[in-house]
């Protein structure tokens, strides 16, 4: 596989932080799956939005307000196109991740979820996706089912169908953010609604590095954050099946998701409205618009192919240069793995092996991201995680696989 | 910026100042109430329908003279229409308003359907914020419809 | 009174939206109960953060990461002090003052409200302060009961004793931003005290523009937004006493919130983690923070004054030239208003007259402002809203008086 | 940026490599499980106490080189102390820590309290982020003396 397509040093150029020099040398950034770095274009948007446009949307009629909701409402239609849904009012925007999954469990689980019925989730989940699921076993008594993983990080699908079996609602990550693991979506929402459950898709690791498109997938939903996609933080996407949005009742009460309220009550306000209660993260939702435009330019497709490559060549690096002394967890097939490594090196804590390499500015993260079933099930407390994204080339991969020997000197045992 | 001459035509301002069939009907007659939450408008929307035509329609509520007008000319234009004409008429204004349909593609004006005086309307379009308001009374005439 | 305090002119020359032209003149931005403009040090801190320190907070180890983590903490520290609270660990990050209300509303709430338990509003409430608590009622059958008030528009507190009896909690803005009536805060607290009920604060339209000390108050929860205080959009804050922080169970579930996740169930942080689920708005925190410093720099003492100042004018410049044909909204007394006016003029509708201001460039709200039962108390649907803040000065009420004539010559009837 | 040097220690390494008192206590031992929720790490502290005095302490779970030093010097520093002198100790460590006391304060420094090899880890201090590391097992302590 070659590297044509994308120009990292080009891309790279584009990113102040990947500019900065801490002690002398450059940053090498593999953090990517905990949060991404943000293009000059989208700090621009930001700045430019803020110095120039700034105003309320959706609630006055000046032409400043309407500059502003254009921007906001334009960035709705961007999202729209970005994951292919059928309808701009099935874009939600959230303030982050979380918020969309919280979402979902609250107003879709409360008003369809009774007592013993069963919600399948994935042991790979990260706790965005559990919690939430957790609170509802609490207060109404749902039970969760589990799908196994294979020895190699997969999902184990042998018993999807029985797992699946008078299930309401299955949700599941898209790609893990632990083992890299890129699920076959399309095949897990075909089962769930194959046994009447509804399909609800963690994109959190997948939406920033692949191209999505929710209606050949034929999911019900669909979390992510801008944060991992090169947007700001402060904001998230719930995009959802209208007829479904349309149904749930609404989650957090206040203004603009009402179309009337009184002393003795109040209606909802039609879509994405219902949802969006209280001011928007309006500038962060220009961000978001100003990263799909960035994302959009270079193309998801050669993202995903550049990210294969730095996958395998990862592997092929870290495995010539340590044998038996690292161990990489998840696949080693790039068809079915994204770039981003959980891995354990000469028994040396994750922590104590992340403080090491940023010594040598290498930035990975240690612990257990946010999935501690899964790393219960690996046997282990934490792992150190290199994650790669658009801006990480060849050179930061020796990078690692260097300050990784360096580590030896101090824990040489 | 589009001047306030688009927008304030003297033939809105006379429906605004002299609203046609204000009032209300009494059941069987069917009632709806539209919001525009982003500003507190009610209209309300009575319609009697006798051998599939709008045999009569009153309007009643608050709002901006926009909203006020575009319900005052709505009145004129459906009563004693049949209720396919009215529909077709409802879609023709809100293609007017660059409202999409229901699958988010535009609506093609049909020259078949004549919009009249509802044509000092089109300069709202130039006011984003305001299409809420021209369109209020439209979308209470439609539930009004669904509701007999 | 005199302005001495107050250098708008300078202060206006940070703003660099005030500085925008439009259709060849300047604006006049009076929508700031709605959201604030943004001062230049708060957009350079937000791009400055995202070109050089931008990382994960709280979970990696490496020093990129601790950097933003001391940026993100130190706001919380800021914060903190702002509204003088005992310790950090009782400031909590939302998305906006509606998050915050949900969380009390709904955390507080489900845990310390049965059937047929009291909760007690005003009925000068924003939808944020409403809804929540409808909610409740829908789901737990708990009871509203509404303070009323004066023609003016204050509280009318007479019957205060016989409406907080028995109740179990007390929530109220501490100004209306219909109205702009300041309540009497720390009265209102001990009222509730005294009664045995919590005191919940909105103080959105408050913090922004006064002295703001949540231990004098006797508060037991404050909530406000970031955008509406020179912040950006996407953050807001919940302050609330340790004690009842601590005692509350979570409210979103997620990655940051937990202590530890199984299979079969989690267990929560500390504070301020358990409130704060998922990614927070690292950079929106940031920009508070600087937001923060902006008006401390300029001294909330000193931004009330002038406001009060501006209120007094406005009142004496628009009553002069309009006489009975300006009807504005609340109490005429500074001691007790802010410098946020809803009004009638001429019989005008709200949205055609803030159309025809915008015209000149003068940006009002038109609409319910979110308080749909205090406007139906006031027996109109909308008002149009002028709101002024520390970067409008006297030329601007004057413009506001000129744009208002000629809203005259189109509807002069 | 501080040195590696500074934090990792010969004496800090040694700890982290020949860990002392690991294992358990049988009940009625008091026994409490610290998390760090931030990297995953767990630390179990046991403990015995005789007439006011720790008379045993076993140490178990698993972490970085600093929570498990950490926790292996804190068992060496609290065996055979009166508890008051144990709560001063760990308060002094906190203070080294700059982990302020309840009121938010920083916690000044009492001379009588001596700390001997736990000066190691002074150092950490110098690491914002590796503070939870080190202070885990010490708040761990605090929970099994509450469980009494
Ligand atoms: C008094 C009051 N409370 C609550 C809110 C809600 O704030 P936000 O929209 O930032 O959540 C607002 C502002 O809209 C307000 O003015
Ligand atoms: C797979 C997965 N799901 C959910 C989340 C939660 O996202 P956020 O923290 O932006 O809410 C993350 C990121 O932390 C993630 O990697």
């Amino acid at each position: 596989m070659t590297n044509a397509q994308l120009d990292v040093a080009a891309i790279k150029a584009q990113f102040p932080l990947l500019q900065r020099e801490l002690n002398g040398a450059p940053l090498v950034y593999l953090d990517s799956a905990n949060t991404s770095q943000k293009p000059q274009s989208v700090i621009d948007a930001m700045s430019t939005f803020m110095e120039q446009s700034y105003a309320p949307i959706n609630r006055s009629a000046y032409q400043l307000a309407s500059e502003a909701t254009d921007a906001y409402e334009g960035a709705r239609t961007k999202v729209q196109r970005f994951i292919n849904a059928r309808r701009d009012r099935e874009v939600v925007f959230t303030k982050n991740a979380t918020e969309s999954l919280n979402l979902v469990a609250h107003s879709w689980g409360r008003a369809n979820l009774r007592e013993g019925d069963v919600v399948v989730l994935t042991q790979m989940e990260h706790h965005a996706n559990i919690v939430p699921w957790h609170m509802l076993v609490q207060e109404k008594g749902i039970q969760l089912r589990w799908v196994p993983l294979t020895a190699d990080g997969q999902l184990d699908l042998t018993t999807l169908p029985q797992l699946l079996d008078g299930a309401k609602a299955f949700s599941f990550t898209a790609m893990s953010n632990v083992l890299g693991t890129i699920t076959p979506v399309q095949q897990l929402c075909a089962a769930a609604h194959d046994a009447g459950a509804i399909a609800i898709v963690d994109g959190c690791q997948y939406v920033p590095h692949n191209v999505t498109d929710v209606q050949a997938w034929g999911a019900d939903f669909l979390a992510f954050s801008s944060h991992k996609m090169c947007g700001p933080s402060g904001v998230g996407v719930l995009w959802g099946r209208e007829s479904l949005l349309d149904a749930m009742p609404p989650f957090l009460g206040g203004g603009n998701m009402i179309a009337d309220v009184r002393f003795d009550g109040f209606t909802t306000a039609e879509l994405p409205a219902k949802f969006e209660a209280g001011t928007p993260p309006i500038i962060e939702v220009v961000g978001l618009g100003a990263a799909i435009d960035f994302l959009d330019g270079i193309g998801m497709a050669s993202i995903r192919a550049h990210e294969a490559h730095m996958a395998a060549l990862a592997i092929a690096t870290l495995t010539e240069r340590f044998g038996d002394d690292i161990q990489l967890h998840g696949s080693t097939d790039t068809e079915v793995r994204g770039a981003t490594f959980s891995f354990a090196f000469r028994g040396i804590h994750p922590h104590d092996l992340s403080q090491v390499l940023d010594q040598r500015n290498v930035c990975v993260r240690a612990g257990h991201h946010c999935a501690k079933p899964l790393m219960r099930l690996m046997g282990v407390n934490a792992t150190a995680r290199a994650s790669f994204y658009l801006y990480n080339d060849e050179h930061d991969i020796d990078v690692l696989a260097d300050a990784l020997d360096g580590a030896t000197d101090i824990f040489g045992f | 910026m589009p001047g306030l001459e688009d927008l304030y035509r003297e033939i809105i301002l006379d429906h605004h100042r002299n609203p046609r069939n204000r009032g209300e009907l009494a059941p069987p007659a069917s009632h709806a109430v539209g919001h525009n939450p982003l500003c507190g408008d009610e209209i309300d929307v009575y319609l009697d329908v006798t051998d599939g035509v709008v045999s009569d329609v009153k309007v009643g509520g608050q709002g901006c003279s926009i909203s006020q007008s575009s319900a005052s000319m709505m009145s004129q234009a459906v009563k004693g229409k049949p209720v396919d004409e009215v529909r077709a008429l409802v879609r023709r204004f809100k293609g007017m308003m660059s409202i999409p349909d229901e699958d988010g593609n535009p609506i093609e004006p049909d020259p078949s359907v004549k919009l009249g005086d509802l044509e000092a309307l089109q300069g709202v379009v130039k006011f984003p914020v305001r299409i809420k308001c021209a369109t209020l009374a439209w979308n209470t005439l439609l539930e009004a419809l669904e509701q007999r």
